[in-house]
């Protein structure tokens, strides 16, 4: 019993490995042959958990063939939407891969690749309510997850009486709309297809598209060594299809053309 | 990576932050007030209600003391929708903090009516005053006196435990704090922020309960002197 | 030879003046009462004996070891001078042999044979060899309070207090207390007692001190200070417990 | 991705995750249990220094919430350039607030054992420390044992706002499954059932422990 108590301290203790203050971020992660990735778990199709509640999804394949492409071991951190800033800036990942959208706002925090990523934002409803345009949310109660792109595009686009109703993560933001507790959402197409297609009885759908999209993989600002290779990678991987295929076996259908920066 | 605190991009949403600690007082207030009566009702006939009344309340404290309180706010906020059962963020936070609260006064109130000695009841019996008189007078009220401190710090953290219901969407202290740091970025700058002002309705209620306590009760044991 | 030597002791509570300016000294083997009203400071006056209280002028000499104002090396002086407290205070999660050996073995570092013998001998003194292995709340007022005794005097003190010792105790149990205390007069203990038996006072005690308001009103022996007053304070006390 | 149920797999998911609540728990109870103690000395010492900052710790930490700890401390220490897992922010929070609640209800237990336990072993010579050791502490912990029972309900549940900053324990996955799966009342009614398995025992024993006797009236706190 106290030998088991200890090995549980020890755990805990190892978890405290600090890092210094690096001069590449590149080098140190080779040099401890792992990598560190924040991925969420709540956005099916690009990320969620199988059946054996293991993360899997378009951001996990891509965080999976970044490590094999770096020759290293990949550990993932599990984010929430809310988070997924805070998390790469305080240090505790190398990078983050979960739908992150490039912003003048968080290019001035973060380092942002060039897109590994595109989709289109739908808001999604119950088909009883009537909602074609963004006029339409007016007096609803429009879900959002805290910090992410829904919210900065609702907030800033939505009607004056719009109920703007945040959340902290994904999953509850989803629950929420699944539950009936708020009108509206938003998110990428196919995670509303997703919804709808699990949820038949919720009675959803996709009513009008909000925005188009990029996801950018983020990095502390800083690295220029890391940033030069994760844009290679995206580059190497739009060319020989690979990006696509991976698209393809999550969403079910190719990805849109990428731009560089 | 060297950090530089900032403050700025977080006192300039100070207006927001303190609206944000205004909900949090309210709700803390209303709580503490429904929860507080709650537990006085149920600690009444939890010791001299029916047996099946008895039974049913000491379910309910024993949920309320053996479950997280976050897992009692989803419940109630994303599960009873399933049962037809669905509140707005704010009312299913209210009812989640005085579900919570009352449970723990129950049990509090109740500690407190039964250790007041019976032999009271009998002596107010022998001056023929009516049973319910005798239980407000000889113990209800000496009760809570005698449990006042440990209902007015359980009262406090039932105040700092609203910062929970940020999580289903109600826009409190924690809440608007979540959103600056969503948006500047300066996640440790908020939660000191955001810390200091709990602190100061922490450290206020506290000065609050021991000013209400001393006049309720210190007014009341002089009359008790004179009479 | 004093063994007790005080010299202008005071000390105040606040404004309330406790004790004024006490001096007398005792010689080793001696046996001193103090007697007085409550409220007098002779229960102050024995606790400053030990250090339980400070004092804030003047100077206790308690074999060899030195109480001034703001004086803080106790520890050896309590090797030297045991105190038995009026509600005996044993330590009652602890059997009555450790409640007697713990001072020997973790002050003194005895053996743990040695301690088990040592403890033998002195609960054999208070008459309490068979209680060896009981625990506090087993034993009587009167058997508690003898352990007590037993415990101050596994440190070999070289005075030993006694504050009030019999006053918790029925009537039918000070006997047996007094009996041991009796003793260990005989054997030669230099003892000081607060007391308010004063049959017991005026039979064994050798030396008598009335404290009055603080101060050591009449002290000599109990012929002296019981049979013939010299001042009508304590000839009320005495008319009134007497 | 085919439609998912809630099915065995999952609640044997959810009592995986419970491992890490208990872990946690477990964390905190020793972390704060040491803090817990030499803040209850401190308070009880004779160093007025020590007596102050212990009960600035107890105050400030009792005036926070748990949530903002747990912000503060995920955010925080990342800043300070260490690499902090959530398991060591919530750990550092969790072992903070148990410390402080410990530590008040252990203060609570060395002061209730009479002022005359100190007199007695001090005119035995003992030092402050063996006092402590030999004679206060003992008598102490028989006091202790049903309020620390008590406020180890506290803090398993406690650890179920480690999901906030994304630790995976027992509440964190309620919610991941029931994104994966939207059964929110059937998922919330098994977490609250497991951690009801987890606390309710504690719970018995620590009002069982109170009614024999065997300590000192405990303070239900909790939220």
């Amino acid at each position: 019993m106290r030998l088991k108590f200890l090995t549980m301290l020890m755990v805990a203790a190892c978890a405290l490995n600090a890092t210094a203050a690096r001069a590449d971020e590149l080098d140190d992660i080779l040099k401890r042959k792992k990598v560190l990735i924040a991925v969420q778990t709540d956005l099916p199709p690009y990320d969620t958990l199988d059946a054996n509640n293991q993360p899997v999804g378009y951001d996990i394949d891509v965080a999976k063939r970044i490590a094999s492409d770096l020759g290293v071991e990949l550990e993932l951190v599990i984010v929430s939407g809310a988070n997924r800033i805070p998390t790469l800036v305080s240090g505790k990942v190398d990078m983050v891969v979960a739908t992150l959208s490039p912003t003048p706002q968080r290019a001035a925090v973060i380092g942002l690749s060039s897109p590994y990523l595109a989709y289109s934002q739908y808001v999604i409803a119950p088909s009883a309510k009537s909602v074609k345009t963004l006029d339409d949310l007016k007096d609803l109660r429009v879900g959002v997850t805290r910090g992410t792109l829904q919210d900065d595009q609702i907030t800033r686009r939505a009607p004056k009486g719009t109920q703007i109703m945040r959340f902290e993560d994904d999953s509850s933001t989803a629950q929420a709309l699944l539950s009936g507790q708020i009108d509206a959402s938003a998110w990428g197409k196919s995670i509303n297809d997703e919804i709808i297609k699990k949820n038949p009885s919720s009675n959803l759908e996709n009513k009008f598209a909000l925005n188009s999209l990029y996801g950018s993989i983020g990095l502390r600002r800083g690295e220029p060594d890391l940033m030069r290779w994760i844009n290679t990678w995206i580059f190497v991987h739009k060319q020989d299809g690979w990006l696509s295929d991976t698209h393809k076996k999550w969403v079910g259908e190719d990805l849109p053309s990428l731009p560089a920066f | 990576m060297s950090y530089q605190l900032q403050f700025g991009s977080v006192l300039a949403n100070l207006d927001e932050l303190l609206d944000g600690a205004a909900t949090t007082l309210w709700m803390g207030a209303a709580t503490i007030l429904l929860g507080s009566v709650l537990g006085i009702v149920l600690a009444i006939l939890r010791t001299s209600g029916p047996a099946l009344c008895r039974r049913l309340i000491d379910g309910y404290v024993e949920i309320v003391r053996n479950t997280p309180f976050l897992v009692q706010l989803f419940f109630i906020f994303f599960g009873l929708p399933s049962i037809g059962i669905r509140l707005l963020p704010i009312e299913a936070a209210l009812l989640a903090l005085v579900f919570n609260l009352g449970g723990y006064a129950t049990e509090i109130v109740r500690a407190g009516i039964e250790s007041i000695h019976p032999g009271q009841i009998e002596a107010g019996l022998s001056l023929g005053l009516s049973r319910w008189r005798i239980y407000r007078h000889v113990v209800i009220v000496p009760a809570l006196e005698r449990v006042y401190p440990a209902l007015s710090s359980q009262s406090v953290l039932a105040l700092l435990g609203t910062s929970v219901v940020s999580q289903i969407s109600v826009v409190e202290l924690t809440a608007v704090g979540n959103t600056i740091q969503s948006a500047t970025y300066r996640a440790f700058e908020v939660y000191i922020v955001i810390t200091v002002l709990y602190l100061g309705l922490a450290f206020a209620s506290r000065g609050a309960f021991w000013l209400i306590g001393l006049a309720a009760f210190s007014r009341r044991r002089r009359l008790g002197a004179r009479a | 030879m004093a063994v007790v030597r005080l010299s202008k002791v005071s000390k105040a509570y606040g404004t309330h003046q406790v004790l004024r300016e006490v001096s007398f000294e005792l010689e080793k083997g001696r046996m001193l009462a103090l007697i007085g009203r409550s409220g007098s400071g002779k229960s102050t006056l024995l606790r400053c004996m030990n250090g339980l209280e400070t004092i804030e002028g003047g100077e206790i000499e308690m074999a060899g070891h030195k109480i001034t104002q703001g004086s803080v090396s106790l520890r050896a002086l309590r090797q030297d001078v045991g105190i038995v407290f009026q509600q005996y205070n044993l330590f009652p999660h602890l059997t009555v042999e450790r409640n007697v050996t713990l001072a020997p073995d973790v002050v003194k570092g005895m053996a743990r044979d040695e301690a088990r013998a040592l403890a033998r001998r002195v609960l054999a003194q208070v008459g309490l060899e068979s209680k060896i292995d009981a625990y506090p709340d087993q034993l009587s007022g009167g058997q508690q309070q003898r352990v007590a005794i037993a415990r101050s005097l596994a440190m070999a003190p070289k005075v030993m207090l006694f504050d009030e010792v019999t006053s918790a105790l029925d009537p039918e149990l000070t006997g047996e207390v007094l009996k041991v205390m009796e003793d260990l007069a005989r054997g030669g203990m230099t003892m000081i007692l607060v007391t308010h038996e004063m049959a017991f006072a005026r039979r064994v005690a050798d030396t008598v001190g009335f404290m009055h308001h603080g101060r050591l009103w009449e002290f000599g022996t109990p012929e002296q200070v019981m049979n013939k007053p010299a001042t009508p304070e304590l000839e009320g006390f005495l008319g009134a417990v007497l | 991705m085919n439609s998912r149920t809630f099915s065995w797999t999952d609640v044997l998911f959810l009592i995986e995750a419970a491992r890490w609540t208990l872990l946690l728990s477990a964390i905190a109870f020793a972390g704060g249990g040491v803090i817990g103690l030499a803040t209850a000395l401190a308070r009880t010492g004779p160093s007025r220094l020590l007596r102050s900052l212990a009960s600035i710790y107890v105050e400030v930490i009792q005036g926070i919430p748990l949530l903002a700890l747990l912000f503060l401390s995920y955010y925080g220490i990342g800043i300070l350039g260490i690499n902090v897992s959530p398991v060591l922010a919530a750990s550092l929070a969790l072992v903070l607030n148990a410390g402080a609640f410990l530590g008040e209800a252990w203060r609570g237990c060395i002061e209730a054992v009479p002022r005359t336990q100190w007199e007695a072993s001090a005119s035995l010579a003992l030092t402050r420390p063996q006092q402590l050791r030999y004679v206060i502490l003992p008598q102490a912990v028989r006091l202790a044992v049903p309020p620390t029972v008590g406020l180890m309900v506290q803090i398993v549940k406690a650890t179920s706002l480690a999901s906030v900053i994304g630790f995976v324990e027992l509440s964190r996955a309620g919610q991941m499954l029931n994104n994966a799966t939207f059964k929110p009342f059937l998922i919330f009614a098994v977490v609250g059932a497991i951690y009801f398995a987890c606390c309710y025992p504690l719970s018995k024993l620590s009002g069982r422990l109170e009614r024999s006797g065997n300590g000192s009236r405990s303070p239900v706190k909790g939220f």
